[in-house]
C-alpha cells in the first residue's frame, strides 16, 4: 500500500495519505490531476471496481470534497480519492466512460449537492427528487427541519424537539 | 410522465397527414368529483355490508409498511380469510393502504390512485409516519399529515405496526364501513378545492388535470 | 443468450454506440410505464419502457419514489440518535445498515466491541441474510407466476422473524448493535428452537426444489434470460450473487473477512452463465449455506459474557476527525457505509453504498433491452434490489 | 326437432343453478389453491360478497359504447355456450336448447367472447389492456387449433354433430364413454382445456406480475361484476361440454356437480404447481405437442370407427 502511494507521489499531484486501515488508503489529490489519477488506478494497478462517489460538503472552508472509493479485488485494497472543489463553481471531469454507473452517482450529485460533471449521460434529469426548486438539499447551509416545517403541516399538538436538546432533557437533565 | 408529454403539440400521423394533439383534453377527463347519496337505509346497510366483507386492497407498497403486507397475505396472518383481497390495478380496488411515509414523488401517484379508485373507498394508513411525520418529522421530502391530502378512514400506529395490528385495523374499518361511516371519497369531494390547494402546495411541478379519473 | 437482434430486421436503425434509435412520433413504439403502483417491481420504483411489439427498445429507471433524506437528516442527529435511524434504510434486512454503521463509529472513535458482541453481531447478520434470501426466492417465483412457493417461504420467513423478535423484541426492525455492541444474548432455550426453525426451512427448501427448480416451466422461461457477461462485473459494479453468478468469486466474507467469518467455515458460492435460473439457484445454495453457518455459530458462540463496550456519555460523545469506509456482504451484494466526521457530537457525512444502486439503474437499463415484456419483472426481481437503499 | 315454450323457463332456471355451482366451484378451488400455499383462504361464499360489492359500487366511468359492451359479448359468449349444450341428459327440462348441430355453434360460442373482450378491452385505451388482449388472442387461438379437433374427432366417432347423440351413444357404463374408448382424443381435449381455462400455466393474459391484469384492468364496478358472472358461468359451460362429449354426460344433478367438479379439479392441480408460460413459449408449447398428439388422435379415430 505504501509502494503504492509512493507510486503515484512520483506521478501525480498526491497529497495527506491517511491509512485508516491495513487495506484502505485515503488521500487527497489536484483535481486537475484526477481523473488521470483515477484512469491510472483502473488501467495499471487494477482497482477496477468503483465502490462509491460521493460529497462531502465542508461549508466552512467553501469546499466540496468528492470520494472516489476504488476497490482492487487481487489485491483485497481499497483507496480513497479525495478531490476538492471549489464551492461556488463546483464543476468536475465525469468519469462515466470509466465505469457505467458513475453517471448514475453524478447524476445523484448533481442533483443532491449540484455539482456539475459536464458530458455525463442524462446529468441534468432530475433522478431522486421531482420539481426541487430550493438549493440542493444535501448542502450544509439547507436547513431541512425549516424547510419541512414550512412546507408540510406539522400536526398540531405534537411538540417537535430538536433530537439533540430532547435528549438532554430527558436523560441528562443536570449537565 | 413529464410536463412536455402533456403539452399542445402538431405531430405526423403514419399517412403524413398533421394534426394538433392536447393531451390534458384528449387523454383525461377534467371533471370534478360528484357526491353520492346512500341509497335508503336498509338496502343501504345491505350493501355496506358486502362492502365491508369483500375489502380489494390495491397493490400499491408505498412505503417500508409494504414488507408487513406480504406476511398478512400469507399463512402466518392470512388476511383472506376475512374477505381481505388484493388488486393490481387501481379501478379494482376500495382500499388505498398508505404504507408509511410518502415522500413528494409518490404523494402524486397516490393522489391520482386515489382518484382513479371507483367509490365508495377508503385510505388506510400505517404507520407514525402518516399521522405526524414518525421518524421522518423533519426530513425535506416526507410528508408530515396525510390527512391534509387524502381523506384518512383509519389510522394504524406503529413503526412499523404489526401483521396483528393490521387485522386489528382493518377489522375496525369493517366497523366503520357498516355503520356507514366510510364516506371519504364524499369528504374528498366536498372539501375538494381545500385538499387540492394543499396538494398543490407541495406538489410543484403539478403536470396533471385536477381530478383525474 | 442467443442474440435475438440477428433474427430482427434492422429496425428500429441503431446508433453507432449500439443503442436504438426512437422516435415516438412515428406511432411505432409505445411507451409504458412498469410501476410505481405495478405488482411485478420490487417495492416503489418505476420502469419506463419503450416498446416495439413484445420486445423492449428503451428502459428507464425512476426511483425516488421512497427518499426520505436519510444521510441529510443523520447530519442533525447525534451518533446515538442515528441508531434507530439507520436501520430504516433498507427495510427487508436492517441489521447491515445498524452494523455498518455501528463498525464505522466504532473505528473512527476507537471502541473495541466485546467478544460475545462480535458473536451476536455474526449471527444477527447471518439470520438477517436468511430471512431476506427467503423472501426474495418468494417473489422470484412469483414473478413467473408461482404464487405458492412465495406462501412457503414468507411461512418459514416469519418463524424466522419469531427468532428475531426472541432476541430483541423487534420483528421488522430489530436496533440490537447500537454503536458499541449489542443489546443483549440469545435467550435460554434459543438453540433447540433456532434449530427446530432450521429444520423447517431445510424440509421447505426441499418442496422449493421439487416445484420451482425441477419445473419444465420455471426452467423455460429462465434459462437463458438476463445474461451477465463477467466482462460487465466492473464495468457496471455488479456484487454480490450477481456476480458470484457470472463465476466472478466475489465475496466480502472471505474477502475482507469482517466478524467472525474468518472462524467460519464455508467456500465462496460461484456459478457460470449468469442467467435468471442460475441467479435463482445461486440464491437457494447461498439460503443452505446460510442454514449452515447459523449452525456453525450457534455452535461456536459463548452464551454468556459481557456484550456492551464501556461508552462514553452519549450526549457529550464526540469522534475526532476522520473518515472511513467499512463494508460487509448483504444479500445483494456489497452494502457499505462511509463515515465522516469534523470532531463535533454529530456525523459530518454518512454515505451509504448499496448494491441496488448499480443493479437496479445502470445494470437494469442494459439488461431490459431486447428482452421481453413479459420477462422484465423476473428480470428486475433476479437482480434482488430494494429501491429504498437506492434512494436513501 | 319439437320444442316446447316452456323450455325457456328450464333453461333460464338451469343457468341459474350452473351460476351457483359455478360461484361456489370458484371460492372452494381458491381455498384449495390457498390450502397448497397452506393458507386457510376466502370463506367458500366470498364470490358471492364480491359480486354484490362490485355491483354496489356508485360511480363507474366508461370510455366509450364498446366499452359497455366487452363484458356484454363476453357474458353472452358464456351463456351461449351453456344454453345449448344439454345439461342433463334424457332430461325433459334441463336439455336447454341442444340441437342437432349444436357442436358447430359451441365452438363458435367459446371464442365469441374472447373477440368481444377484445374490442371493449381496446376501447378502454389502456396500454395493458391492449397488450393482454393481444395476448389472449394468440393463446385462445393456439389452444383453439387442438380444441377443435378433439371435437372433430368426437363426432367422427359418433358421426354425430349433436352432442345430445354423442351423450346417448355413451350411455350404459363407463366402458362407453370417449375417454376409455378412444383416450388418446380426451387427452387432446383435456390438453385444450388446460389452454382456454386460463389457469397457470396459461395464464399470462390475466397475469399481475407480468402486465397488470391484462383485458380488464380497467373494468370496474357493474362491468367487473357481468366478467365475474361470467368467470363462474363460462368455464362450468366448457366443463359441461367436455363432460359430455368425452365422459359420458349426466343424468341428475348430482352426477353433473361430482363430474364437473372432478374434471374442473384437473386445471387446478395443474394451475396451482405451475409458474405460466409467456404467450410464445405457450403457443410453441400446443403447435409442437398438442397439434400433432391431436392430429394423431384423430387419424387413430377414423381407424377406429371403420
Amino acid at each position: 500500500m505504501k509502494a503504492l502511494i509512493e507510486r503515484l507521489e512520483k506521478k501525480f499531484r498526491v497529497t495527506d495519505p491517511v491509512m485508516q486501515r491495513a487495506d484502505e488508503t485515503f488521500f487527497t489529490v489536484d483535481k486537475a490531476d484526477a481523473v488521470a489519477l483515477i484512469t491510472h488506478l483502473r488501467e495499471r494497478e487494477g482497482f477496477t471496481h468503483l465502490s462509491f462517489l460521493t460529497a462531502v460538503d465542508w461549508l466552512e472552508d467553501g469546499k466540496f470534497q468528492l470520494t472516489y472509493l476504488l476497490n482492487n479485488n487481487a489485491m483485497k485494497a481499497d483507496v480513497g480519492v479525495r478531490v476538492f472543489l471549489d464551492r461556488e463553481r463546483p464543476v468536475m471531469e465525469s468519469v462515466h466512460h470509466l465505469w457505467k454507473q458513475a453517471a448514475t452517482y453524478q447524476r445523484e450529485l448533481k442533483e443532491m449537492f449540484g455539482i456539475d460533471f459536464p458530458g455525463s449521460p442524462r446529468i441534468d434529469e432530475p433522478f431522486i427528487l421531482e420539481g426541487w426548486h430550493d438549493i440542493p438539499p444535501y448542502r450544509r447551509d439547507f436547513d431541512t427541519k425549516k424547510y419541512s416545517e414550512e412546507t408540510y403541516f406539522p400536526r398540531p399538538g405534537r411538540t417537535t424537539h430538536d433530537p439533540a436538546d430532547y435528549m438532554k432533557q430527558k436523560l441528562y437533565p443536570e449537565e | 410522465m413529464s410536463s412536455k408529454d402533456l403539452e399542445k403539440r402538431r405531430v405526423t400521423g403514419p399517412d403524413g397527414e398533421q394534426f394538433d394533439v392536447d393531451p390534458m383534453q384528449d387523454y383525461f377527463c377534467q371533471e370534478r368529483p360528484k357526491e353520492h347519496e346512500p341509497a335508503n337505509r336498509i338496502w343501504e346497510s345491505f350493501l355496506n355490508w358486502a362492502r365491508a366483507e369483500s375489502l380489494w386492497i390495491l397493490g400499491y407498497g408505498t412505503g417500508c409498511g409494504a414488507i408487513e403486507m406480504r406476511p398478512l397475505m400469507t399463512p402466518r396472518f392470512d388476511a383472506y380469510r376475512y374477505g381481505i383481497q388484493w388488486r393490481p390495478t387501481p379501478r379494482q380496488s376500495n382500499v388505498l393502504v398508505i404504507g408509511g411515509y410518502l415522500s413528494v414523488k409518490t404523494l402524486k401517484r397516490v393522489i391520482r390512485s386515489y382518484e382513479q379508485m371507483q367509490g365508495p373507498k377508503y385510505v388506510v394508513a400505517l404507520g407514525s409516519c402518516t399521522i405526524n411525520g414518525g421518524m421522518y418529522w423533519d426530513s425535506y421530502n416526507t410528508i408530515n399529515r396525510l390527512d391534509k391530502y387524502l381523506p384518512v378512514d383509519i389510522y394504524i400506529t406503529g413503526c412499523m405496526p404489526r401483521p396483528e395490528s393490521l387485522l386489528a385495523g382493518f377489522e375496525a374499518l369493517k366497523k366503520l364501513i357498516r355503520e356507514g361511516k366510510g364516506e371519504g371519497q364524499n369528504l374528498y369531494a366536498r372539501n375538494f378545492d381545500e385538499y387540492k390547494a394543499n396538494q398543490k402546495k407541495i406538489i410543484r411541478d403539478w403536470d396533471m388535470p385536477d381530478y383525474n379519473w | 443468450m442467443a442474440d435475438i437482434s440477428k433474427y430482427r430486421d434492422f429496425f428500429p436503425p441503431k446508433n453507432p454506440d449500439g443503442t436504438n434509435i426512437i422516435d415516438l412520433e412515428s406511432h411505432k413504439f409505445v411507451k409504458i410505464w412498469q410501476g410505481p403502483q405495478h405488482p411485478g417491481i420490487t417495492g416503489n420504483m418505476s420502469l419506463e419502457l419503450i416498446i416495439q411489439g413484445d420486445e423492449v427498445m428503451e428502459c428507464k429507471t425512476h426511483v425516488g419514489y421512497l427518499h426520505r433524506g436519510f444521510e441529510k437528516l443523520m447530519e442533525r442527529r447525534k451518533f446515538i440518535q442515528c441508531f434507530p435511524l439507520v436501520c430504516r434504510i433498507a427495510v427487508p434486512e436492517p441489521d447491515f445498515n445498524e452494523y455498518c454503521f455501528a463498525a464505522t463509529v466504532e473505528e473512527l472513535a476507537g471502541i473495541e466491541i466485546p467478544e460475545a458482541a462480535v458473536w451476536m453481531r455474526t449471527l444477527i447478520l447471518e439470520m438477517s441474510r436468511l430471512t431476506s434470501f427467503l423472501m426474495h426466492l418468494g417473489g422470484q417465483s412469483g414473478a413467473f407466476g408461482l404464487g405458492v412457493v412465495a406462501q412457503w417461504t414468507n411461512y418459514v420467513r416469519d418463524l424466522m422473524l419469531d427468532r428475531f423478535e426472541e432476541i430483541s423484541g423487534g420483528r421488522i426492525y430489530r436496533m440490537h448493535m447500537p454503536p458499541g455492541g449489542v443489546r443483549g444474548l440469545t435467550p435460554d432455550g434459543f438453540d433447540a428452537r433456532m434449530e427446530e426453525t432450521l429444520r423447517t426451512i431445510e424440509d421447505v427448501m426441499k418442496d422449493v426444489d421439487t416445484t420451482l427448480f425441477n419445473n419444465a416451466v420455471f426452467k423455460r422461461r429462465s434459462v437463458g434470460l438476463g445474461y451477465i457477461d463477467p466482462a460487465w462485473v466492473d464495468l457496471y459494479g455488479i456484487t454480490g450473487p450477481n456476480a458470484r453468478a457470472a463465476g466472478v468469486p466475489k465475496d466480502v466474507r472471505k474477502d475482507y473477512p469482517y466478524l467472525k467469518y474468518p472462524e467460519l467455515d464455508f467456500d465462496v458460492i460461484t456459478a457460470k452463465d449468469s442467467d435468471i435460473y442460475t441467479r435463482t439457484d445461486l440464491r437457494r445454495r447461498e439460503i443452505l449455506l446460510s442454514i449452515d453457518l447459523i449452525r456453525q455459530i450457534l455452535a461456536k458462540m459463548p452464551k454468556t459474557g459481557e456484550y456492551m463496550a464501556k461508552m462514553p456519555n452519549v450526549l457529550h460523545w464526540r469522534i475526532p476527525k476522520g473518515e472511513t469506509y467499512i463494508r460487509s456482504e448483504c444479500t445483494r451484494g456489497e452494502y457499505g457505509f462511509y463515515t465522516v466526521t469534523d470532531g463535533s457530537g454529530y456525523p459530518r457525512r454518512v454515505n451509504v453504498r448499496g448494491p441496488s444502486y448499480t443493479h437496479a439503474v445502470a445494470l437494469m437499463e442494459r439488461m431490459a433491452i431486447d428482452c421481453n415484456i413479459a420477462d422484465t419483472a423476473g428480470l428486475m426481481l433476479s437482480l434482488h434490489t430494494y429501491p429504498p437503499e437506492i434512494e436513501r | 326437432m319439437g320444442f316446447e315454450p316452456i323450455k325457456i323457463l328450464y333453461s333460464l332456471l338451469s343457468l341459474f343453478i350452473i351460476f351457483n355451482i359455478g360461484m361456489l366451484i370458484n371460492g372452494i378451488t381458491r381455498k384449495i389453491g390457498a390450502r397448497v400455499g397452506r393458507r386457510h383462504g376466502i370463506r367458500f361464499y366470498q364470490p358471492y360478497i364480491d359480486l354484490v360489492k362490485n355491483y354496489a359500487l356508485r360511480s363507474n366511468i366508461t370510455h366509450g359504447i364498446m366499452f359497455y359492451l366487452g363484458p356484454v359479448f363476453r357474458l353472452t359468449g358464456g351463456i351461449g355456450v351453456y344454453l345449448f349444450v344439454p345439461a342433463i341428459y334424457g332430461s325433459e327440462y334441463f336439455g336447454n336448447f341442444s340441437f342437432a348441430g349444436d357442436l358447430v355453434l359451441i365452438t363458435y360460442f367459446i371464442f365469441f367472447g374472447t373477440l368481444g373482450m377484445a374490442l371493449g378491452a381496446g376501447e378502454g385505451g389502456h396500454p395493458y389492456s391492449a397488450i393482454g388482449i393481444s395476448r389472449g388472442l394468440a393463446q385462445v387461438t393456439a389452444a383453439e387449433i387442438p380444441l377443435v379437433i378433439a371435437f372433430l374427432g368426437a363426432a367422427i366417432q359418433y358421426q354425430s354433430l349433436s352432442v345430445t347423440e354423442m351423450v346417448a351413444l355413451q350411455q350404459g357404463g363407463i366402458q362407453n364413454w370417449t375417454m376409455v374408448t378412444n383416450p388418446l382424443l380426451t387427452a387432446v381435449a383435456l390438453i385444450a382445456y388446460l389452454g382456454t381455462m386460463m389457469r397457470s400455466p396459461f395464464d399470462i393474459v390475466l397475469a399481475p406480475q407480468e402486465i397488470p391484469i391484462g383485458p380488464p384492468t380497467e373494468y370496474h364496478s357493474t362491468f367487473l361484476g357481468v366478467l365475474q358472472t361470467n368467470r363462474a358461468i363460462f368455464p362450468m359451460a366448457k366443463t359441461v361440454l367436455f363432460m359430455n362429449v368425452f365422459f359420458g354426460g349426466a343424468t341428475n344433478w348430482g352426477v353433473l356437480i361430482l363430474k364437473v367438479f372432478l374434471i374442473y379439479m384437473w386445471s387446478v392441480f395443474v394451475g396451482v404447481v405451475f409458474p405460466r408460460f409467456r404467450v410464445d413459449h405457450s403457443i410453441r408449447w400446443f403447435y409442437k405437442y398438442a397439434l400433432p398428439l391431436g392430429l394423431v388422435a384423430l387419424a387413430a379415430t377414423s381407424l377406429l370407427i371403420k
